[in-house]
């Protein structure tokens, strides 16, 4: 049972891991910010939630386990937010999607240009 | 307290106190000037009190501090010591009436400054005078040269302050150069660097490395002006007579041979002086430079320059005096440096006394001058004769003791060089107050006094005084040499 | 140390702790300064840690002078395991040194600061004084080498900074700052490389079991190296020629307060480093020590006191031509102990004591000066004999100092650098001090020449008086450079019990 | 293992260490030089925890040889190694280097933040970070200021 | 199991792979020229210089390497760019004589020495085998902290420490002298703003909320860093970042403003003197005692300790001892953390004033 467990927590460690390959491919491939905001964000989420959770099984229930959780948890907080900030912040100042157009939005200042990429 | 360290401490507080008082008093030049003289004649009682203590018991002694272990700043008369701060003090009295006459006669800028400086050059004489060791010498020697720059810088114009930076380069670049390690040299040898009879340095020293410093120390003791580092002294002739008379005829320059007698009998001694091979070679050079600075000397037309050469070649003998480090060639040498201190000293003060009264600086313009002003070209004539060593004047007993001591110990080539150059002296000399003397030829007159009534009393009666010295002198000298006599009892 | 035998400064309660007190002191005060509200405050604390300091200092003195070695365990455990301090007659006299320049600036920090430093910034600046002289201390008292190495940036990461709030007066401070930093941190990184080297060959931390382990380990490339980065990094902070491309600008750019600490304890402070661990900690037998010195250390001595002698000489700003010459007196320092002989040792600490105090005189009194105004160049100063005789008085008796005239503190030891060069046959060397000493004449005569003869620029202000309170340091170190002049005995004693507590040890 | 393999680590020591220097003094830029600094000093840290680490030895937080941790590492390991290296029957690292690092890292980060605080200073006073442009400014204030005869100081 | 060496083997790939990496990172530094992506580079840099710190076994290394290199470093680099320029100027050949010569002179004497260091994972290097060792086996009796680097940190180089505090605490005092305490910003409301909300308004409720959830967690777990420190990774200086980190959210999110109003400069350098003072003093304390500086064992005076439950086994000195003054690191380390951010984030503001903004940010990579 516990090898069974082991075996399987390998196997999602390893998705795990290739989904953050691919995510970092797209990183690199994709064409403009926001779609390369989109891979990395997707990946670190779901690729660190399938890694932990690949661990979670192959550590066992202990102390570590925990741990594991609250990391979990920490990421699964942060990263959207992290994404978000960005997206926001190459939006306001003034990147064009290249999907979709660009509207004027609130915060979008001039000002705003020297901000966007020193996030 | 002893009263020989009061004394020495009198003799070195003396000459301070008056350019303390200069200084203060540069609003009233009566009051200053008495006090110098007043000051100068305190200093030769000092100094007379000092040698008495000096020729018999234990010679005064003062040690000041010890900053290292073997090395301090300390005074100790000993007879040549004695001698030259007698003398110094002496001829500074009576040079100073001189000075008044002169600076007042020519009514000088600055001239607080001036008595200043020569005060504290007093007081540097007075310790390279009575200094205890090669130390001490050296601490004094550098105060000499630093307080006669202003001096030689008097007129303050392009030409004065260029002689005075080439004064400065040579004593200062020599001395610290090659004195300095000289002296380091024996104190790492010796462990001190006390002036001992019979030599500090007898029976430490391989003879290789007595050369070395030896060449190191004469020169770098540069104001004795052997030929290669002789170039300051016509240079500094740019100063005005008085100090040209007292600090580069007189003090100055003897203190330089003065210290190479200290250094070759109270250091070296005799038998490291006669096996060291760099004697025989300083000696050779000496000669050259006797019979070199009289050649030239003939072709100087400027009265000073001329004087100057001479000097060289005066000072030369001295130099040779003391290489020879034969108990005759130091007596002589320490003769030589008082008889031909006062012989030179005159004919300074004449050229002096002419150029306030005439402005006449050439020779050649002399001729029939002496019609106006015969006291002083007399006075000329006895200093030149004195100089020349013609009897019966005082310079006439060092000579002849230096060059029996040259044939004495076998070195004739010094002795015909010291016979050539008296004939060449007498060539460029006498004739000076010769023809100053004989009327001028055909209608030509003599020049005029541009100064109305002649030269000041004050420049003539020093330098009546002086020529009467060497008179003096000559019917002392007995006296003088055999107080002389311990410092070649030291080297035998 | 004859004078400091029977010299009990404190009471025996706290000369047991004195060792540790002598740098805990100066740090906390940093912290209650840093705390303190206004620059008065501020100032009254660094004078206090300061004195506090020397007091400590003397008493430290004391014990060694008694005991020989003051040792001293951090939280009770012995070495290797525990950081030991190891005070022995060296450490001692770098400790008294520091200690004591570090009262007279604090002193003099208390008008310095006033036209160069915001008020509201005085209070950092003092904290930051007081750091950098703890780490200082620290460094001089040390016997473990990591831990020299944290000290060794104790005493530098504050002073970056303070030297480039110099800035106020001259923007200059600030890459002359900046240069600093880095030269300075790539210095201590090498060294703390060498210190990592020497620890993966001994396993230990500790200077004396270093020292016991090397011993056997002569052949070891790692150790030879490493000597070679300990030196060279520790070369960059003493301003070892050609490494001391930093100084200049630094010193001449700095508030003066920190010029005046910084020329007379900073770099001597590194010397103390490369002292102790060429002749402590580094087996004095072993070859590659010797040959270093000798080939790499000396001849690039001999040419610092040349080229920076002249370099001095022909610069127009005042504190630039002190600089200058800073780094050929360094020169000098670093011949006397690359002659591995105890008299070159003696010579050359004798020589960093003194110029300690005459270029700390300098320095303040040139900061003195400039207080009136902003003088800068050479010919800003022309007339100040006359404008403010006393500081003059003390600048000139400081020069002379510099310049090796007798009876004063640089000839001595001039004197005793030159017999030590006899005495090991390097007459180049011996050249070489003859003719610098020409050169320092030169431009200290050029110095003086300005300041005394010149009549003050027409139309500039003409510089003022130095108000008496810093006076009184300023005449105390130039007095110092007299007296000890006139009688060398305690630096001597000093010099020369450090020199055989050095080549004495094993 | 081989020579090469076993001194890996110094060779990676040394090529940081020449690249953190290079970069120091390469570049003109004030900022970069900064960071050539941290990575010149970061390699220190490589070389002394590369001396600390033990084949096998696990982090310095001692743990019951009994324990399941325990038990789990010295599995892997031959009994008499661990009898002669290791401590209660657990090897360790050499925590030693460990503590020097932390301060080395902490010395770090504090000249960072130093150097870059006179970096915008600097900035401030010359507009650029650039040691060439900044040398020229000076030469240029003080060839202006020697002609305005006041003292050569900048700005 | 054929000897020691075999199972270093999965540890050695991962160790060359990684420092494999650290060099070619150092390499992308050396080359691009837009500071920006040198300094996220740098940021990677650090992140993989823990993890291999952590291969290393030296977990409490790679915390902290993780918190300054690629947290508090990046920011502070950040804030520097910000207020100055972020392209570097090309640099000619001429330039790089010079320093290539010096840097193969080093790189000489380290292959020189190289050849002399022991072999890598050796046991019985000394410096593996002497004093390192004895710590380990001496901690339990000593100190008895389970985190045998925390002991050396705290207790047996615990003046090492001390020295470490101070030149955090020195490194504040310079950057407060050379930018201030952004005092200037906080008199104004507009300007003393971080870049990232120059436009904080209703568009970032998102950042808000997750802030004001995250804020506390941060703390929190500062504290646990701290207080867990004897047993696991971490001490009061990791904490101490931790904490500062949780300003510098604050102030991105909510602005410097209401931070500074928060978290007043002046306090912040008075905490930073103070955690100093708690440090030497604890040293002091001891000495009181009776003990020497920084030993513990005389931390609490005569008898008191004896009192204390399970004295026998429980070396309650040493115990506090630390606590106490990794209290101290823990105040300095993160006041002068947040002394230095303000200090850069406050003068952003007077810099684009002062300098007028024209290339004082970058541009995209």
């Amino acid at each position: 049972m516990v090898e069974a467990l082991y075996w399987i927590g390998c196997g999602l460690t390893l998705l795990g891991a290739l989904l953050t390959v691919v995510g970092a491919a797209g990183v690199l491939r994709f064409p403009d910010v926001y779609t390369r905001i989109h891979a990395a964000s997707i990946t670190d989420t779901g690729g660190a939630t399938l890694l932990l959770l690949g661990l979670g099984l192959m550590s066992g229930l202990q102390f570590a386990t925990l741990k594991l959780v609250i990391v979990w948890a920490f990421i699964m907080l942060t990263s959207p937010a992290a994404a978000h900030a960005l997206a926001n912040a190459a939006y306001a100042s003034g990147l064009t999607p290249w999907i979709g157009e660009f509207r004027i939005i609130k915060g979008a200042t001039p000002d705003a240009k020297k901000t966007g990429n020193a996030s | 307290m002893s009263t020989g360290e009061i004394l020495i401490l009198l003799a070195l507080a003396v000459p301070l106190f008056a350019a303390a008082a200069t200084y203060g008093l540069n609003k009233l030049p009566d009051v200053r000037e008495t006090v110098t003289v007043i000051a100068g004649l305190a200093l030769i009682t000092v100094c007379a009190a000092l040698a008495m203590r000096t020729g018999h018991g234990t010679p005064p002694q003062l040690l000041v501090v010890e900053p290292l272990a073997g090395l301090s700043l300390a005074f100790r008369l000993e007879p040549l010591g004695a001698m030259f701060a007698l003398m110094a003090s002496v001829l500074w009295a009576i040079n100073t009436l001189f000075s008044i006459g002169y600076m007042r006669g020519r009514n000088e800028a600055h001239q607080t400054r001036f008595y200043m400086c020569f005060a504290i050059a007093m007081f540097a004489v007075m310790g390279v005078a009575m200094a205890a060791n090669l130390f001490t010498l050296f601490i004094f020697y550098e105060v000499l040269t630093l307080s006669t720059y202003p001096l030689v810088t008097h007129k303050g114009d392009e030409v004065s302050r260029k002689a005075g930076r080439i004064y400065l380069a040579i004593l200062v670049g020599a001395s610290v150069m090659l004195f300095l390690p000289g002296v380091i040299g024996v104190h790492v040898i010796a462990g001190s660097t006390a002036f001992v009879p019979g030599g500090l340095l007898a029976g430490k020293i391989d003879p290789v490395t007595a050369s070395a410093l030896l060449l190191l120390i004469v020169f770098g003791v540069a104001k004795a002006a052997l030929i290669p580092v002789h170039a300051w002294l016509p240079k500094a002739m740019v100063a005005p007579t008085p100090v040209s008379a007292m600090l580069h005829a007189v003090a100055v320059v003897n203190a330089g041979v003065f210290t190479l007698l200290k250094t070759s009998s109270y250091i070296f001694g005799p038998n490291v002086m006669s096996e060291a091979p760099a004697t025989q070679w300083l000696l050779w050079l000496a000669a050259a430079t006797i019979v070199m600075a009289s050649l030239v000397a003939m072709t100087r037309d400027e009265l000073k320059a001329r004087l100057a050469w001479s000097t060289i070649g005066q000072l030369a003998y001295v130099t040779a005096g003391a290489l020879m480090a034969a108990g005759a060639g130091l007596v002589g040498g320490g003769l030589h440096m008082l008889t031909h201190g006062f012989g030179k000293i005159t004919l300074f003060m004449c050229a002096g006394a002419i150029y306030v009264a005439t402005g006449v600086t050439r020779v050649s313009e002399m001729r029939g001058l002496g019609r106006r002003m015969p006291v002083v070209f007399v006075a000329f004539l006895i200093g030149a004769l004195s100089v020349t060593g013609m009897p019966p004047f005082a310079g006439m007993w060092s000579k002849f003791l230096l060059i029996t001591a040259a044939f004495g110990s076998g070195r004739d080539v010094i002795a015909w060089a010291m016979i050539a150059s008296t004939i060449l002296t007498t060539l460029y000399l006498i004739p000076i107050a010769v023809r100053g003397l004989l009327p001028p030829v055909g209608d030509a007159r003599p020049p005029e006094f541009t100064r109305p009534g002649g030269a000041p009393g004050l420049t003539v009666a020093p330098l009546v005084m002086t020529a009467a010295g060497t008179v003096l002198l000559f019917f002392l000298i007995d006296e003088v040499a055999a107080f002389l006599i311990p410092i070649a009892g030291a080297a035998q | 140390m004859s004078f400091f035998a029977d010299l009990y400064a404190a009471p025996p309660a706290l000369l047991a702790h004195a060792a540790v007190l002598l740098v805990i002191g100066p740090l906390m005060a940093a912290a209650a300064a840093a705390l303190a509200p206004n620059a008065r405050w501020a100032w009254m604390i660094a004078v206090g840690g300061s004195v506090f300091a020397f007091w400590m200092a003397l008493g430290v003195a004391g014990e060694v002078a008694r005991q020989g070695v003051v040792t001293y365990a951090m939280g009770g455990f012995a070495p290797p395991r525990g950081i030991t301090f190891r005070i022995d007659a060296l450490g001692a006299m770098f400790a008294l040194l520091i200690s004591a320049i570090a009262v007279a600036a604090s002193l003099f920090s208390g008008h310095s600061l006033d036209g160069e430093i915001r008020p509201g910034k005085r209070s950092l600046f003092q904290a930051g004084f007081l750091l950098c002289q703890a780490g200082l201390l620290g460094m001089s008292a040390t016997g473990d080498a990591f831990n020299a190495f944290v000290f060794l940036e104790v005493s530098s990461i504050g002073t970056y900074a303070l030297i480039a709030a110099g800035s106020g007066r001259d923007r200059r401070a600030l890459p002359a700052a900046f240069n600093y930093l880095i030269m300075g941190t790539v210095g201590a990184t090498l060294f703390v490389t060498g210190v990592g080297f020497l620890y993966a060959a001994t396993g230990t931390l500790n200077m004396a079991d270093m020292a016991q382990r090397l011993a056997t380990l002569d052949d070891n490339r790692a150790v030879q190296a490493g000597f070679a980065f300990i030196v060279v990094g520790l070369g960059i902070k003493a301003a070892m020629f050609p490494l001391h491309g930093w100084l200049p600008g630094a010193y001449a750019h700095a508030p003066s307060l920190m010029a005046v600490f910084l020329s007379a304890t900073a770099t001597k402070a590194a010397i103390y480093l490369i002292v102790r661990f060429a002749y402590t900690v580094f087996d004095p037998g072993a070859a590659f020590v010797a040959h270093f010195m000798d080939w790499i250390v000396a001849p690039l001595a001999g040419t610092a006191i040349i080229v920076c002698s002249l370099q001095a000489m022909f610069q127009t700003e005042l504190r630039r031509m002190l600089a200058y010459s800073s780094v050929a007196q360094v020169g000098y320092i670093l011949l006397g102990v690359a002659m591995g002989t105890a008299a070159g040792l003696t010579g050359g600490l004798l020589h960093l004591f003194n110029h300690a105090l005459m270029k700390a005189a300098l320095f303040m009194a040139v900061g003195a000066m400039a207080l009136s105004v902003k003088a800068v160049k050479l010919t800003d100063f022309s007339g100040a004999a006359r404008s403010a005789p006393w500081t003059m008085a003390a600048f000139g008796v400081a020069s002379f100092s510099l310049m090796g005239v007798p009876l004063t503190a640089g000839f001595l030891s001039k004197w005793r650098l030159v017999e030590a060069a006899i005495g090991v046959e390097w007459w180049w060397a011996v050249a070489v001090i003859a003719v610098s000493s020409l050169l320092a004449l030169v431009y200290v005569g050029r110095m003086l020449e300005v300041m005394v003869f010149r009549s003050a620029v027409a139309g500039g202000d003409a510089i003022k008086e130095a108000p008496i309170g810093v006076l009184i340091p300023l005449w105390m170190l130039a007095m110092a450079s007299v007296w000890f002049g006139v009688d060398a005995s305690i630096p001597e004693g000093l010099a020369r019990a450090s020199a055989a507590a050095v080549l004495g040890v094993r | 293992m081989s020579f090469v393999t076993s001194h890996f680590n110094y060779v990676v020591v040394i090529v940081l260490m020449m690249g953190g220097l290079f970069i120091t003094f390469s570049t003109g830029n004030l900022i970069k030089r900064m960071i050539g600094l941290a990575i010149f000093q970061t390699s220190v840290g490589v070389l002394y925890i590369s001396l600390g680490k033990v084949a096998g030895g696990t982090a310095a937080i001692t743990i019951e040889a009994t324990s399941e941790a325990g038990r789990a590492l010295s599995s892997k390991l031959d009994p008499g190694y661990v009898a002669q290296y290791g401590v209660d029957g657990v090897v360790y690292s050499n925590p030693l280097p460990h503590v020097l690092i932390l301060t080395a890292i902490v010395v770090g980060v504090s000249t960072l933040a130093v150097g870059l605080a006179i970096a915008v200073r600097v900035r401030e006073a010359y507009g650029t970070v650039e040691a060439g442009e900044i040398a020229a400014a000076d030469q240029a204030a003080i060839a202006q200021a020697d002609r305005r005869k006041s003292g050569g100081r900048g700005r | 199991m054929s000897g020691p060496l075999a199972m270093l083997d999965v540890g050695a790939i991962i160790n060359g792979v990684l420092l494999v990496m650290l060099v070619v990172l150092m390499c992308a530094i050396a080359r691009v020229r837009n500071l920006l992506t040198a300094i996220l580079l740098m940021g990677v840099y650090s992140l993989v210089m823990a993890v291999w710190l952590t291969v290393m076994d030296a977990a409490d290394v790679a915390f902290t390497e993780a918190v300054v290199g690629a947290g508090v470093s990046t920011v502070v680099l950040l804030g520097a760019i910000l207020l100055t320029r972020s392209e570097t100027a090309a640099i000619s050949w001429k330039a790089m004589i010079a320093p290539g010569l010096a840097v193969l002179v080093v790189g000489g004497l380290l292959v020189f020495a190289a050849q002399d260091l022991p072999d890598f994972g050796d046991p019985a290097s000394p410096a593996n085998a002497y004093v390192g060792k004895l710590y380990l086996e001496m901690t339990g009796g000593d100190i008895g902290a389970a985190n045998v680097v925390t002991a050396v940190l705290g207790s047996y180089r615990g003046f090492d420490t001390l020295g470490e505090t101070t030149v955090i605490f020195a490194a504040g005092l310079g950057v407060a002298l050379m930018l201030g305490f952004g005092e200037r910003a906080m008199s104004d409301r507009e300007r003393g703003r971080m870049p990232v909300n120059v436009s904080a308004g209703e568009d970032h409720v998102v950042l808000r909320v997750m802030a004001k959830l995250l804020i506390p967690l941060i703390v929190l777990y500062a504290f646990y860093v701290q207080f867990h420190g004897d047993l696991g990774p971490g001490g009061g200086f990791q904490a101490g970042v931790i904490m500062a980190v949780a300003v510098i959210l604050h102030a991105l999110v909510f602005g410097l403003d209401a931070t500074m109003h928060a978290v007043r400069p002046g306090v912040a350098r008075a905490i930073a003197a103070l955690g100093v003072l708690v440090y030497a003093g604890v040293g002091i304390a001891n000495i009181v005692h009776g003990g020497t500086f920084l030993n513990y064992d005389y931390l609490f005076p005569p008898g008191v300790e004896a009192r204390l439950p399970d004295a026998a086994h429980h070396n309650w000195g040493q115990h506090f001892g630390i606590m106490a003054i990794e209290a101290g690191v823990l105040l300095t380390v993160a006041a002068t953390m947040i002394t230095v951010f303000y200090g850069f984030a406050g003068r952003s503001a007077e810099a684009v004033a002062v300098v007028g903004g024209d290339d004082t940010h970058g541009q995209n990579p």
